[in-house]
């Protein structure tokens, strides 16, 4: 009879650090990924399109989440720095710059924006400075309309789908994998930096700034690092945006971005990477699932979808509000219960 | 045949979107009774994205994956934000955002609309103006707009057009379309004392200006784009609104024409509101084009451009100004119906027909 | 009394508030090596003088140093580098991060990689990490939290949490460790492991401590020197002994004689 | 006559946390009854049970009964529970920062008819002088010992008959805990309010209770008259650092061993 | 100058609307520490409730109005019992998405009951300006006017001096001392999102009478903010002046940036640009409790 371990040992204080600890995550991984990878040749477009479209939220909500989640700063202007990103990378891909110096230009450019938008942050607190943030989302949206040698203002702005060493990425399947590729890296370098130095110190900032300050973190450098790191990211989906879609227009960076991203950290769980990925695709499903309920209705009861229509958006409300009443860590909580569960089965008790 | 819907029944523009919406599928409705294309019905897949781009986006990439050959769009920003797509789709999409660069079939080849772009309407507005002026100094404009991409868009037009004229410029002013108060941009007018002022925006907004204008006094007349007067004019702004213009895409509710029998017959007489009738107009002209790409042989979208390029002169029932499109220029018409608010009604004036000058497009 | 340069030395130290003077010209020093108690009234200032040297608040007037080097107008997060760690009379832990990351959150200052290395978490930040959590293990282990590890630190009990302020502080493995009321709220069996925790970290790790506590059974049992502050002045100064016995000590903050053992 | 009676009670947290296992006390009409243990040993959750404040917490009595003045009081809410007379003052003193120390007062007096206002806050003026002189202070901004007399006062203003007092003695210095517990002594003779207390504090709360009860994981293991809890050499050891001889002990002499010695329960 | 000060004037004016919007907002927050974004979406029902009254069902004028208030009432226990009860001692974040979520749901539900057709007013109020300095002014905003001041003066009192204010100020700084007062913070809680419920369609009725109602009414709420932050959350006074000082800022930024600069459509933006000059400098607003930070 052979002896199995029960519960995980570490030996090396990197292992206990690791990301993937067992061999069965590292394999659940390995399966997802081929998963992924394999995926758009299984699916229509139009459910690739929402993959592309649900990876790109999951930048914008994982960094979000480094803003808010970790750091505690709450940004109700994190959908316009997405489209400082998306200009940025447009404009520079415009004047010909390959695709990858327009992504991380744009997310260079939209990190110093937020940095500057930061500012407040030292000494502005709470719910003031989420309003200061929310003056940051209006003014930015000016400047979008209104720099218009620049952003074409109200025309908007045409971009070319992403060219790598030549290669197009011009359907939704091969543009799939780049957005898929930078999302992953994206969701990495979060999850590293919320396991360092500079993770613990947003957390520490978040929980006690008192404190923190005295252990030697300084409160205001960090918050900028956070605002400039998240805006990073978020330029970055905001780049992949405006090379999907190839056309940008003001209004697609508006409050209403702003408040749903911040609905994806909510309801995929604060402070949790996994819980933001949950949450990005979880409020990009739900309108499409939604439709499609509205659509099939409208094939059985024309009038009852009529009533249904205005429905939607209080849906969305309606399930805020029960995640935040229900279920207020999110569904990374709910992930988290599964997986204790699954560790021990068949053994959970 | 497959034809997607894509409205604003939730969102910002759900006021206007709503009725725009009943209007197209009332049209398919009637059409697939009285034989569809060619036999064949038209199924429209209707999509709510509450006037949210990203919706927009997803809601087109659904129709594609269920086979549509053609779209009726609606806003401003999710019509934009589709352009490459449906370009490199080759599925022609008739929107309700009458920008006149998506007139351009060199930077847009696959957007349609049935209507005559803002800048052509605000000309023809001009037109009208100066041919009614009878004072002999030049008579004084201004114009007053919400300032985001639709209320912009015809603004250089028009002042070019107006110099053109011989109108003096005197004011621009930005009026939120939320706005509940137009006071300080009025005030800021009336130093410059116009004879007519552009309204830009839409009916709530046009009606806050409309009042304001009349508390302060002010005697200019209004004329105002074909989003910002409908049939609500009235009811915001009571007889504050009497004597001034619209601009309208196609006809109003009661006007005679063999167009309007059917509407009155298929709505059992309820009045609708004029972008019903638009949106009624431009299903019709798009299923036209589809008759016209099936008497040649398959329905795609492609074929349905090529014959929509052909379509000259085609007369959508006498609801609108008839209508042409050109390989080079998707200008359906340079008409516009132009009416005033008189006895609490939309009135129509009379049709100014420009011409169709090369230069204009796209501008 | 074991050595007599002054690590901490505060000369003429005023601070007021929109009306209220919270300390006014206070000087006073810590000896390098010792346990020195600062106690008085509540609102004499004693919390103030704290705040005053871990640079939460800035004096109006005087100077602090350290070690001889000047320490007014450094920013508090700088003061660390000095050897300079503290904890809070009302508990200010992290409350949702683990006993460990709290920890490593108090050698923040000793980790030296930067937010691109954070971000790659490669070759460096990675034995960086490790070299230092090898040591937060070794505090942990001393104050006997091993139990708490990975607990998050906010469902801890009380005097638990008391002592992973502590554990957070040393960290640090500062040179001078301030400790404000760190018995307070706890229990006889409580007071005396924390007591022996500070008696340890002085003799063994040779950390000089700077302590104010209400607790009079403790401090005139392991302070080698005491200050008393009342409305933010020097009262009395000098070995526990001598100050209780100071008659204005005793009016002002003892009360009769057996307030000494009314602590306990 | 015990004004009250608890009896064989339960209380979880968060429905998991078995925090009371069957705890029962009684406090005496008039009297000062005390009531020590160790952090975590369900102090301030016994007073929370009878006070009605545990619903905020998450908190339940599961079994068992609190009789206060003869009726069962378990299911009554924390407002209904004041207006009855029982009042109890929080630990780590809880006062409203950003009202001053009059608005505190009125609120305390909330249950009290308005016209009792002035002869009540009077009163805790006269227990209190330095309240007095910062009236329209904000108490955000006093110290440590002002802010226990406040919250103290608020209780007063309440006028309650049964008095629960939570680590009082926390954070204060030495001449204020014997103050406070002078004035407590004195609300308790003046007044007639019974109070239990909850302290840390053993050789103080002691001296000063008539009767006294030591708790331990959920359980009362000891109870007796405070004056003989104070000889009993268990209670010298673990509650009030004596050695055997009844001498102090030294810190220093604490060795490294951990003495973790409970009573069986 | 008669241009600006006509500018200030009309600023003062339509000021006067945000500041009774932003009086019920403070209101909640005052009590209940919540912040609360779905103050717009309760001044939209409160004004389609009384427009369904008045139009629909025909009902007079004050009945109607009494109804409304009525409904608020009911509304206002129903949102404080079910969505936000269960939130108490959450932190601020939750709190504000909460709202949000609120504000969808009512937008949703005035669409399904009343669709999305703008709907206009009875005349309630004469519609004859009058003139001040040489501006026309319209009664509605006189109304707006004295209502705020009144209701400004009313709740600063009963904050100040009633034992239920004081009581409700109490709970909003620590809920569970509140309750060991014998404070019953439930009702407090039902009493102040009654009270801003109440406040918020009186100001619904009057907004609907300057320029109709729809579904995108609720946009007024995001003109508070402003408003209240340069005043100070938990100010009345802050709200008061903040919603004036608003409505006078976005008129001679309007008025100013033209001459100025030349930009147009600057009034939007001019209040939340000045108003993070101004939190830079006074990070609580002009008005607000300073946060007692001791450690
Ligand atoms: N941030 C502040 N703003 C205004 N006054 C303050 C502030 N911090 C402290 N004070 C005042 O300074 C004085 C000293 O307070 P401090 O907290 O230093 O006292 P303490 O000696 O630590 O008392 P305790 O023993 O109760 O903790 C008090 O009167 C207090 O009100
Ligand atoms: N709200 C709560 N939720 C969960 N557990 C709790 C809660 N409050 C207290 N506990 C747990 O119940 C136990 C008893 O707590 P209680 O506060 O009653 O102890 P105590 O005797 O008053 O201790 P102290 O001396 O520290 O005040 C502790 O283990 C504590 O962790
Ligand atoms: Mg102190
Ligand atoms: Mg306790």
């Amino acid at each position: 009879m052979s002896m199995h371990k029960c519960g995980l040992f570490y030996t090396t204080y990197a292992a206990e650090d690791g990301l993937f600890r067992s061999r069965f995550q590292k394999l659940c991984l390995g399966l997802f990924l081929a998963a992924m990878l394999a995926l758009p040749q299984l699916v229509d477009s139009y459910a690739v399109s929402i993959l592309n479209l649900i990876l790109i939220a999951v930048i914008g909500a994982v960094s979000l989440n480094l803003l808010t989640g970790m750091c505690g700063q709450m940004s109700l202007g994190h959908g316009a720095f997405v489209g400082v990103g998306a200009y940025g990378a447009a404009i520079l891909s415009n004047a010909g710059a390959p695709f990858v110096a327009a992504l991380l230009g744009g997310g260079a450019i939209s990190a110093m924006v937020g940095m500057v938008f930061g500012i407040p942050s030292l000494r502005l607190k709470g719910i003031y400075l989420a309003i200061s943030t929310l003056a940051a989302q209006l003014i930015l949206e000016y400047v979008f309309l209104h720099a218009s040698s620049l952003t074409g203002g109200a025309n908007g702005l045409p971009v070319d789908p992403p060219q790598i060493l030549g290669f197009a990425f011009d359907t939704d399947a091969r543009i799939f994998y780049l957005i898929l590729a930078v999302t992953a890296l994206c969701v990495l370098a979060v999850t590293n930096v919320s396991r360092t130095r500079h993770g613990r110190a947003f957390v520490a900032i978040r929980d006690y700034h008192q404190s923190a300050e005295n252990v030697g973190v300084n409160l205001f450098a960090y918050k900028l690092q956070a605002f400039g790191l998240s805006s990073f990211l978020a330029g970055v989906a905001g780049g992949l945006w405006s090379h999907y879609t190839m056309y940008i227009t003001p209004e697609q960076f508006s409050m209403g971005l702003s408040i749903s991203y911040l609905a994806m950290i909510i309801i995929g769980g604060m402070g949790s990477v996994i819980g933001s990925i949950f949450g990005a695709a979880f409020i990009t499903l739900l309108p499409e699932m939604l439709n499609l309920l509205i659509s099939s209705l409208g094939g059985i009861a024309p009038d009852l979808s009529a009533v249904i229509v205005p429905m939607k958006e209080g849906v969305f409300g309606l399930m805020l509000v029960l995640f935040l009443i229900f279920e207020p860590e999110g569904l990374a909580r709910k992930w988290r219960l599964t997986k204790a569960y699954w560790k021990l089965y068949p053994f959970a008790y | 045949y497959k034809v997607g819907l894509l409205s604003d029944l939730t969102g910002a523009t759900s006021s206007v979107g709503t009725p725009y919406a009943e209007g197209i599928k009332a049209y398919v409705a009637w059409l697939n009774e009285n034989g569809g294309i060619g036999g064949e019905p038209v199924e429209l897949i209707q999509v709510d994205y509450a006037y949210n781009v990203q919706q927009a986006l997803a809601a087109y990439k659904r129709f594609t994956s269920e086979g549509i050959v053609a779209m009726q769009g609606w806003g401003t920003g999710d019509t934009e934000a589709l352009v490459k797509f449906v370009a490199k789709d080759k599925i022609p999409v008739f929107s309700a955002s009458y920008s006149a660069h998506l007139m351009d079939p060199a930077k847009a080849p696959y957007n349609f609309t049935a209507a005559a772009d803002y800048s052509t309407m605000g000309r023809a507005g001009l037109n009208y103006l100066r041919e009614t002026w009878k004072e002999s100094r030049a008579p004084k404009l201004a114009f007053m707009f919400p300032d985001n991409p639709y209320g912009t868009a015809p603004i250089p037009a028009m002042e070019e057009y107006a110099k053109e004229l011989g109108f003096e410029v005197v004011g621009k002013e930005n009026v939120d379309l939320k706005a509940i108060d137009a006071t300080p941009q009025l005030l800021s007018l009336k130093k410059a004392e116009p004879d007519f002022v552009w309204t830009g925006g839409t009916t709530p907004s046009t009606a806050v200006i409309m009042k304001d204008a009349q508390k302060l006094g002010m005697t200019c007349t209004f004329f105002s784009n074909i989003w910002s007067s409908d049939e609500n004019i009235f009811k915001l702004a009571g007889d504050a609104a009497t004597g001034h213009f619209g601009l309208q895409g196609a006809a109003i509710y009661g006007q005679p024409s063999a167009g309007m029998d059917l509407i009155r017959k298929l709505t059992k007489d309820q009045p609708q509101m004029t972008h019903y009738v638009r949106g009624f107009v431009s299903a019709m002209v798009m299923c036209e084009g589809m008759k016209m790409a099936k008497a040649k042989g398959e329905v795609t979208g492609e074929s349905i451009k090529a014959a929509l390029e052909t379509m000259r002169d085609f007369d959508p029932m006498g609801l609108a100004p008839a209508v042409s499109y050109f390989a080079d220029d998707h200008r359906p018409n340079l008409s516009v119906n132009i009416c005033t608010f008189k006895d609490g009604k939309l009135e129509f004036v009379k049709t100014t027909v420009l011409e169709r000058k090369k230069e204009w497009l796209g501008l | 009394m074991n050595g007599s340069s002054p690590l901490l030395d505060v000369q003429e130290v005023s601070l007021t508030f929109k009306n209220v003077a919270a300390l006014s010209r206070v000087t006073c020093r810590v000896d390098k090596g010792s346990i020195t108690s600062l106690i008085g009234p509540n609102g004499a200032g004693k919390t103030s003088m704290l705040n005053c040297i871990s640079g939460r608040y800035t004096p109006t007037k005087g100077k602090i140093s350290m070690d001889g080097r000047e320490l007014t107008g450094v920013p508090a997060h700088k003061r660390t580098g000095f050897g300079l760690a503290r904890t809070f009379q009302n508990i200010a832990l992290f409350r949702g991060l683990s006993v460990l990351d709290n920890l490593m959150v108090g050698r923040h200052s000793r980790l030296g990689y930067g937010l691109l290395a954070s971000i790659l978490y490669l070759g460096k930040a990675r034995r960086e990490e490790t070299r230092h959590r090898r040591r937060v293990e070794e505090i942990i282990d001393f104050l006997n939290l091993s139990p708490y590890r990975h607990t998050i630190a906010g469902h801890l009990p009380y005097g638990v949490q008391k002592k992973v302020e502590l554990g957070r502080a040393l960290a640090a493995e500062p040179q001078l460790l301030l400790l404000d009321e760190p018995m307070a709220g706890m229990n006889l069996e409580e007071t005396e492991d924390m007591a022996r925790s500070i008696l340890d970290i002085n003799e063994e790790w040779g950390v000089t401590v700077f302590l104010v506590e209400h607790d009079m059974g403790v401090v005139m049992d392991i302070s080698d020197h005491v200050i008393v502050l009342d409305f933010g002045r020097v009262l009395a100064s000098g070995t526990p002994q001598a100050v209780q016995t100071n008659p204005k000590v005793v009016s002002a903050y003892l009360g009769d004689e057996d307030g000494l053992y009314k602590g306990r | 006559m015990n004004i009250l009676q608890v009896m064989n009670l339960e209380v979880v947290y968060n429905d998991v946390v078995l925090v009371l296992k069957g705890l029962s006390l009684d406090v005496a009409a008039g009297s000062i009854t005390t009531l020590l243990g160790a952090n975590g040993a369900g102090k301030s959750t016994t007073l929370k049970a009878v006070s009605g404040l545990l619903a905020g917490e998450n908190g339940k009595v599961t079994s068992g009964s609190v009789l206060y003045d003869g009726a069962d009081t378990v299911r009554l809410s924390p407002e209904k529970l004041v207006r009855a007379g029982v009042f109890q003052v929080m630990e780590g003193r809880r006062i409203f920062e950003d009202l001053t120390v009059e608005e505190n007062l009125r609120c305390g007096a909330y249950t009290q008819p308005a016209r009792l206002f002035a002869h009540n806050s009077e009163k805790v003026y006269s227990y209190f002088p330095r309240l007095r002189e910062r009236r329209h202070q904000l108490a955000g901004y006093m110290s440590g010992g002002e802010q226990q007399m406040l919250a103290i006062g608020r209780a007063v203003m309440a006028c309650p008959k049964l008095l629960l007092l939570d680590e009082p003695s926390l954070g204060l210095a030495p001449l204020l805990v014997e103050e406070i517990f002078d004035i407590v002594r004195r609300i308790n003779k003046t007044e007639g309010v019974s109070v239990l207390l909850v302290e840390q504090n053993a050789r103080m709360a002691l001296s000063l209770a008539d009767y006294g009860y030591i708790m331990e994981n959920g359980r009362i293991v000891m109870d007796g008259k405070g004056e003989d809890l104070l000889r009993n050499p268990d209670v010298q050891e673990f509650y009030l650092g004596l050695g055997h001889g009844g001498e102090k002990r030294s810190y220093h002499d604490v060795k490294h061993y951990r003495r973790r010695k409970r009573w069986l329960g | 100058m008669e241009y600006y000060l006509q500018l200030i004037i009309n600023g003062l004016v339509v000021g006067s609307i945000y500041s009774l919007v932003a009086l019920g907002f403070v209101i909640i927050f005052k009590a209940t520490k919540v912040v609360n974004f779905a103050q717009g979406e309760l001044v939209m029902v409160g004004a389609y409730v009384c427009f369904a009254l008045t139009v629909q069902f025909q009902l007079p004028f004050l009945a109607s109005f009494l109804l409304t208030l009525a409904f608020s009432i009911v509304l206002a226990t129903a949102v404080e019992r079910l969505i936000l009860r269960p939130l108490i001692g959450e932190p601020i974040i939750s709190v504000v998405m909460v709202t949000i979520g609120l504000s969808s749901m009512l937008k949703s539900f005035v669409q399904m009951v009343w669709g999305t057709q703008i709907q206009v007013f009875p005349a309630i109020l004469p519609q004859e300006p009058f003139m001040l300095l040489g501006l026309p002014i319209a009664p509605v905003y006189v109304a707006a006017f004295g209502l705020s001041a009144l209701l400004f003066g009313v709740f600063s009192l009963f904050f100040k001096f009633s034992s239920l204010g004081i009581a409700m100020r109490a709970t909003a700084f620590d809920q569970q001392a509140a309750q060991s007062m014998g404070i019953g913070i439930k009702s407090i809680f039902a009493l102040s999102w009654c009270i801003a419920a109440v406040v918020s369609s009186i100001g619904g009725i009057i907004l609907g009478n300057i320029n109709g109602i729809n579904a995108q009414l609720g946009h007024l709420g995001l003109k508070v903010f402003p408003a209240v932050i340069l005043g100070g959350l938990d100010s009345l006074l802050g709200a008061a002046l903040g919603g004036l000082i608003i409505g006078v800022l976005e008129n001679i930024c309007e008025g100013a940036a033209k001459d100025l600069l030349g930009l147009g459509g600057f009034k939007e933006v001019a209040s939340f640009l000045i108003l993070v000059v101004i939190l830079m400098v006074k990070p609580y607003g002009l008005f607000g409790t300073k946060e007692i930070e001791r450690v």
